[in-house]
């Protein structure tokens, strides 16, 4: 079998496997085997595609397979990897193995909440590795249903109305992107000839201009909104706070990715004539979303809050370095998308830890955990330190990619944005010294805190795993930026060739 | 085919007849008096497919058979309405059909 | 092979000791952790030694000193041109800077355990002094401006994290925040700086960009932008981001409260090695701030100035013996940045870079030695006042006399090593530019007056009542004061001219007796004036205090700099940008994804009327729906 | 005499439909029904469908309306007289109707029907049966079975919804 289709199987077979088990203990024995697994296979995944570029293999895509399985639409399950697909199946797979470790202890209707959990890994892994648009969009749907489940059962608070917003928005961006793929579909054959949904054949032709004009849009704000893209964003607040700890792991670490991804492998790599043209209105509203959700994030009290905000920002940032169209700035911006996606999951795992023993997420109520549970206050340290782009995490190498690509740009205004949104590391600085400051600084506030214990083995494993990813990354990211770099070439120069710039 | 009637008065009668139906059907409080238009309606139907039967393709009877099935559909129907009608008579003691709403919204 | 391999490991020693105590040092006993770290230091401080005598007398060729590069590896690759290396660069300042962090550094870990002893977290306290030791190292080192800014941002967290060291401290967590955030923001200026730099030059390394005959520039000059060159954008940028680690005006406000740090971190990062980062960055860069952007050094010359007098002057009326410290600090800082700003090019043109190096170094010896002499005082008197001290001569002789060379240094009194180094900045502020002169010749009295007030103030006067009886400290915490003592004694007749100079280049110097007078003259009459208003116990000083009123108000709250940027902070980012942004992301743009899905609601809600349960409501409107149709097939067909 | 007869029954059904359809008295509505439905029977008596007028005479006048004044009989008074109709509905359905036969007849009197000009079959009991039960070209036993099935369906269905449920019968 394909090594890809493993990536699909594997999660299958581990929820056929927790169908048959019987209490928590073994729901979660199975998923963690299951996700292991996954993870083993991600990064063979990964030591194989270095290995077979090493030997000189230049195919743009590795492991490539096709089946037809609906004749008449002519949709086939296409399946193929470059290093950025490999990168991002890196990230879920690790995410995916730190959220299972990170909800260890979901008791309630345990066996249902894994099976949501890795149906939504599947179409997180099945996205990734599509390259048919159909079969693609399928799998998004998938990634995107269970969550609805996800936040409305096993949440908190408001869960209801969150999973409601939070699913209806992804929905309207479903629909628009849905526009957008047949769009693409039914201009696939402008000179005649059948009809395709598959990348790598679309992108071989030139779609017509007009309709590029008018699918562009829906498509990339489709898949703009999975990436919080500003004015789509609010449902990442909302949805994050009432999530449940590993859902938010993936949400923001993976599934709002997915939008990023879909944004430049399916919106601008397939209709580049109008990426050119309309970029410069998503950069402005990107820009706005970098500087804003920073801005936003200064203000919140609720830890989930601040962490949806500051995803906000950096995913702004992912969009904007894409729109950038140079191959450093699109490098930056995948960089920033697997650190984001990582240290990100690494808050989201913290955050549900922390409120796990001080039944509290309002900042204003904590103080001084460093104290008390000092092991989750330095992992929290280091998260936060690797959001505001400290050398030797992985934000820093993303960040700054970002901007030294952006910054090459020969025309004025995307140096000027750029320096704009430079602008809000000083930003991220002041809202993630202000969290770490007054809940894990300080006096202890609540005495009820100093009984607090800290982390079990399962959430250690669950945050180094994250934390070594995230340092791995941050000191030795030459390997992953040229395996992107590498890749990115097609699609760059697919892009350059209808620059004006 | 009758001498000296013209294909239109037939058709002119049905249509009267079948909008009186309609008419019925909408201004009638009664439910059996609505039963009754819809009657009207089929009757109206009827004698359309018979007349077209008659003037038009006088080689075949598939007018005819039609109508033959309509009124056994009628009877049908009229069978099981007259139950409904009963059915909620016994329920709401009356056949009003403003006060069969049950299923709104 | 240069043969200098070795230093790579001058960095990676602390690193790994970094490591190791970080992660396995809550196991051990504490003691353990302190005495790898010192070892671990010790052999860095060997290295750079060595490292030093081999550079700099292992001769040089007609060119002077020329750089070395004994280990360079790329780290990663932006663009074609553009790659981030990691490597080690060697010149003449940064092999001085070599020796001095690992010297002070060294000094600082054998004084920790004594003045750290016993302290909670001694081991964490032990880590994040090698994390700062490598990053400042690894600064130094840099064979790339953006290496440098890697280990610019690791410095300022090493900073932070040793700030905040006593995190159950309100104020130490407020000052370490604080610390951060400035420097933070200009190291947003620094980036773009090096963001233009980049995108002009498309090169990082040190050895295109400072070469004097460098071929990178041939775009610059037609770029600009609102009517300044590109050239100059950057390296103002740039040198704001110096400015922030250096704490030049207005950037200076997180100096002082660093202090809330432990006073062997004060000696080390906050006096002696990381806030030079700043000098060191305008000196690294000096060939493009010459050449490219004479303008630039201009500000760089003003802001220092400006800042050396501002800062003298507030550090006249502080209580706070290691705020008093910090403020002289900045004054001495102002002068470096001064000097480079003076400074020409190659030869005798480039005294003030000389100048400003020699400063830096001989100053990194006394200013450590006066924080560590401070931190052996409050180590007795378990005080940061001055109020609470007096008549310490009689308990500390050791500290005592320490103290007592080192401000003698300061207020540069020959032959010590401070008179050269401060006689060789105020010549070239004389030869480039009358009024700087006049304002540093006044800062040398203002700086002999406040560092005596604070000695007299201390060891004289009359005795406090103590909760117990001062005592010397242990010899752990005196032998790095007289180490340090003696290097500031003697490190004045090192012949820097000869080493360390703008073009690599040895020129003689000599001394300039029409400037060194009265330069000394001024010095002993601040002394003499401290002596009279501090060496007995009078109100002489409190009267003049009051009869200055609001002008001694205003200085002793240090003209107010920290209320204004805390209100715009917290009054305009907190009150005025982010909470409206919270609410209007909240509000309006929330509210308007609601109110989508508000409308669907009432619209069916509406609309659901027509699902009336009414037969023959549905009745009209099968028949009105078909009979439209019918309608509009017979309009449009 | 056809033509007189034509215009006799057609005044007959138009007056009775909307008598049907405008008294207020049910019992009543259901005997102008009957007259309808009588002189719709004469119409294929006119068209010379004998068979078609003999089954719209039993099964309509006789066994619908004769189900139908039963079904009144179970549910209403006699001498009950109904309220007038509804403003609104009076006006929907007066509109629609008026409107709807407008459009009809514009519809009608705008084609042209035209013969196909065969030759007249001749309509006897014979060829309706062999046609009713054959599977041959104009052979309509497969609806014939269907209404058959369809009969029976309803015949169960008005006996399962007309039956009283086991709780009612408990209850009265």
């Amino acid at each position: 079998m394909n090594i890809l289709s493993l990536f699909v199987v594997v999660p299958v077979l581990t929820i056929v496997g927790i169908l048959f088990t019987k209490d928590f203990k073994g729901a979660r024995v199975v998923s963690a085997i299951g996700m292991s697994i996954q993870l083993v296979l991600a990064a063979a995944l990964i030591l194989m595609y270095l290995g077979a570029r090493k030997a000189g293999v230049t195919d743009e895509m590795l492991w490539t397979a096709d089946y037809t399985w609906f004749k008449s639409l002519n949709i086939h399950y296409a399946i193929g990897v470059d290093g950025i697909a490999v990168a991002m199946i890196g990230l879920t797979a690790i995410v995916v193995f730190a959220g299972i470790f990170a909800s260890w202890e979901v008791e309630y209707l345990s066996r249902e909440f894994f099976i949501s959990l890795i149906l939504l890994a599947t179409g997180v892994f099945g996205f990734f590795i599509s390259l048919d648009l159909f079969t693609m969009f399928l799998f998004y749907e998938l990634a995107v249903i269970p969550m609805y489940l996800l936040i409305g059962v096993w949440g908190s608070g408001p869960k209801e109305a969150s999973a409601m917003k939070l699913t209806l928005m992804l929905m309207g961006g479903s629909a628009l992107l849905m526009v957008g793929l047949f769009g693409l579909y039914y201009n696939s054959a402008p000179d005649g000839g059948s009809l395709t949904w598959n990348i790598l054949e679309i992108a071989k032709i030139k779609i017509p201009v007009e309709a590029q004009r008018f699918f562009f849009p829906f498509t990339f704000i489709g898949f703009g909104i999975l990436g919080a893209l500003f004015p789509f964003h609010t449902w990442s607040p909302d949805g994050h706070a009432s999530a449940p700890t590993a859902v938010s792991m993936l949400h923001a670490g993976v599934l709002m990715k997915l939008g990023g991804y879909g944004c430049f492998r399916v919106a601008m790599f397939l209709m580049p004539e109008a990426a050119n043209e309309m970029a410069w209105i998503f950069i402005i509203l990107t820009t706005i979303s970098v500087v804003y959700g920073a801005f936003g994030a200064i203000w919140q009290k609720d830890l989930k809050f601040i962490n949806a905000y500051s995803s906000v920002s950096h995913c702004g940032l992912v969009i904007f370095a894409l729109l950038m169209m140079n191959q450093t700035a699109m490098d930056g911006a995948i960089l920033q998308m697997i650190s984001h996606g990582l240290m990100t999951a690494l808050f989201f795992a913290l955050i549900g830890m922390i409120y796990g023993r001080t039944h509290t997420r309002n900042i204003t109520e904590m103080g001084g955990l460093m104290k008390v549970i000092p092991f989750l206050a330095v992992v929290y340290m280091i998260a936060g330190f690797a959001s505001l782009g400290l050398p030797g995490l992985s934000g820093f190498v993303a960040e700054m990619t970002v901007f030294v690509g952006s910054f090459q740009h020969q025309d004025t205004f995307h140096r000027v944005v750029t320096i704009i949104a430079a602008s809000s590391i000083v930003i991220t600085a002041v809202y993630i010294l202000r969290v770490v400051g007054m809940i894990l600084l300080g006096p202890v506030k609540d005495p009820h805190h100093l009984e607090l214990t800290d982390a079990k083995w399962f959430e250690r494993l669950s945050t180094i795993t994250l934390v070594l990813s995230v340092a791995a990354i941050g000191i030795a990211p030459l390997w992953l930026s040229d395996m992107i770099q590498a890749s990115l070439e097609p699609i760059v120069a697919k892009l350059t060739v209808f620059n004006p710039f | 085919m009758i001498q000296g009637i013209p294909i239109y008065h037939f058709l002119v009668v049905s249509t009267l007849m079948f909008f009186i139906g309609v008419c019925g059907f909408i201004i009638r409080r009664n439910l059996i008096t609505m039963l009754m238009a819809v009657e009207l309606i089929l009757n109206s139907v009827n004698i359309n497919f018979v007349v077209f039967n008659r003037y038009l393709y006088p080689d075949q009877l598939q007018g005819h058979f039609f109508s033959l099935f309509i009124v056994g559909i009628a009877a049908a129907e009229a069978a099981v309405a007259i139950a409904l009608i009963i059915n909620i008579y016994r329920r709401i003691n009356n056949i009003e059909v403003e006060n069969v709403n049950e299923m709104k919204f | 092979m240069t043969g200098f391999e070795y230093t790579i490991l001058i960095p990676l020693i602390p690193l790994a000791i970094f490591l190791i105590t970080g992660l396995l040092g809550m196991k051990w006993k504490p003691a353990v952790s302190g005495i790898l770290g010192t070892a671990g230091m010790g052999t860095s401080f060997l290295l750079s030694v060595i490292t030093a005598i081999s550079y700099f007398f292992g001769g040089h060729g007609e060119a002077g000193f020329s750089p070395i590069i004994p280990a360079n590896i790329t780290w990663l690759k932006l663009t074609e041109t553009l790659h981030i290396k990691m490597g080690v660069l060697l010149d003449p300042i940064s092999v001085m800077m070599l020796v001095v962090i690992t010297t002070v550094s060294f000094m600082v870990h054998i004084y920790s355990l004594g003045y750290m002893k016993g302290e909670k977290g001694f081991a964490r306290f032990y880590a994040f002094l090698s994390l700062f030791s490598f990053s400042m190292l690894g600064l130094v080192l840099a064979t790339n401006i953006f290496q440098m800014y890697i280990f610019w941002e690791l410095v300022g967290v090493s900073s932070f994290l040793l700030i905040g060291f006593y995190y159950e401290k309100p104020s130490a967590v407020a000052a370490s925040k604080k610390a951060f955030i400035v420097t933070r923001f200009a190291d947003l200026g620094f980036l773009i700086g090096i963001l233009i730099l980049s995108f002009i030059t498309g090169t990082f390394d040190f050895d295109q960009l400072t070469n004097p005959q460098a071929s990178v520039f041939g775009g610059a000059a037609s770029l600009g932008f609102m009517g300044i060159s590109a050239m100059t954008w950057a390296m103002v940028l740039i040198f704001i981001g110096g400015a922030g680690k250096s704490a030049m005006f207005p950037l200076h406000i997180w100096l002082p409260d660093a202090m809330e740090g432990p006073t062997p971190v004060s000696a080390l990062i906050h006096a002696a090695t990381m806030v030079v980062a700043g000098v060191f960055l305008v000196a690294r860069m000096f060939p493009v701030f010459h050449f490219q952007a004479p303008d630039a050094l201009e500000v760089v010359a003003w802001v220092g100035g400006f800042t050396s007098l501002f800062a003298a002057v507030i550090a006249i009326t502080q209580f706070d013996i290691k705020r008093v410290l910090a403020f002289s600090t900045l004054s001495q800082l102002g002068y470096m940045m001064l000097a480079l700003g003076v400074s020409g090019y190659g030869g005798e043109e480039g005294l003030g870079y000389m100048a400003s190096m020699f400063h830096l170094f001989t100053h990194a010896m006394f200013k450590a030695l006066l924080f560590l002499g401070a931190g052996s005082i409050i180590h007795a008197v378990h005080s940061n006042y001055m109020y609470d001290m007096g008549g310490l001569r009689k308990y500390m002789p050791i500290t005592h006399i320490t103290f007592l060379i080192a401000c003698l240094t300061i207020a540069g009194v020959p032959p010590l090593s401070g008179f050269f180094s401060k006689d060789e900045i105020l010549v070239a502020a004389f030869n480039h530019n009358k009024i700087l002169f006049g304002i540093e010749y006044l800062v040398a009295g203002l700086t002999a007056f406040y560092m005596f007030r604070l000695y007299f103030n201390v060891f004289w006067g009359k005795d406090r009542h103590y909760h117990h009886t001062p005592h010397e400290s242990p010899l752990t915490m005196s032998i790095p004061l007289m180490f340090l003592a003696v290097a500031s004694v003697f490190a004045g007749f090192l012949p820097f001219s000869e080493l360390v100079t703008s073009d690599a280049k040895p020129f003689e110097t000599e001394m300039h007796l029409m400037i060194a007078v009265p330069s000394v003259l001024i010095g002993l009459v601040g002394i003499f004036f401290a002596w009279l208003l501090y060496k007995k116990e009078s109100r002489v000083p409190d009267a003049i205090a009051a009869k200055f009123g609001i002008l001694y108000k205003a200085t002793y709250n240090k003209f107010y700099f920290d209320e204004i940027y805390l209100f715009v902070t917290k009054k305009i980012i907190f009150n005025y940008i982010s909470r409206p942004v919270a609410w209007f992301d909240r509000h309006i743009i929330d509210g308007f994804m609601v109110g989508i899905g508000l409308v669907t609601e009432k619209t069916s809600y509406l609309i659901k009327g027509m699902q009336s349960g009414q037969l023959q409501h549905y009745a009209f409107a099968f028949v009105a729906g078909t009979l439209a149709l019918v309608l509009s097939i017979l309009y449009f067909l | 005499m056809n033509v007189v007869m034509f215009y006799l029954l057609s005044a007959i059904i138009l007056i009775f439909s909307l008598l049907s359809i405008t008294t207020r008295k049910i019992l009543r509505a259901a005997v102008y029904l009957l007259f309808v439905l009588v002189a719709t029977s004469g119409f294929y008596f006119l068209l010379n469908y004998e068979f078609m007028a003999a089954v719209q005479l039993t099964l309509y006048a006789g066994g619908i309306v004769v189900l139908i004044i039963f079904s009144i009989l179970l549910t209403s008074h006699i001498s009950h007289k109904f309220k007038h109709p509804a403003l609104l509905n009076l006006l929907m359905g007066a509109g629609v109707a008026v409107i709807g036969a407008g459009v009809a007849l514009y519809i009608i009197f705008n084609e042209k029907f035209t013969a196909n000009g065969q030759p007249e079959l001749p309509v006897d009991m014979t060829a309706i049966g062999t046609q009713l039960l054959s599977t041959e070209k104009n052979g309509y036993v497969l609806p014939f079975e269907l209404i058959s099935v369809l009969l029976l369906a309803a015949i169960i269905a008005a006996i399962v919804i007309a039956k009283k449920g086991k709780q009612e019968e408990k209850e009265s």
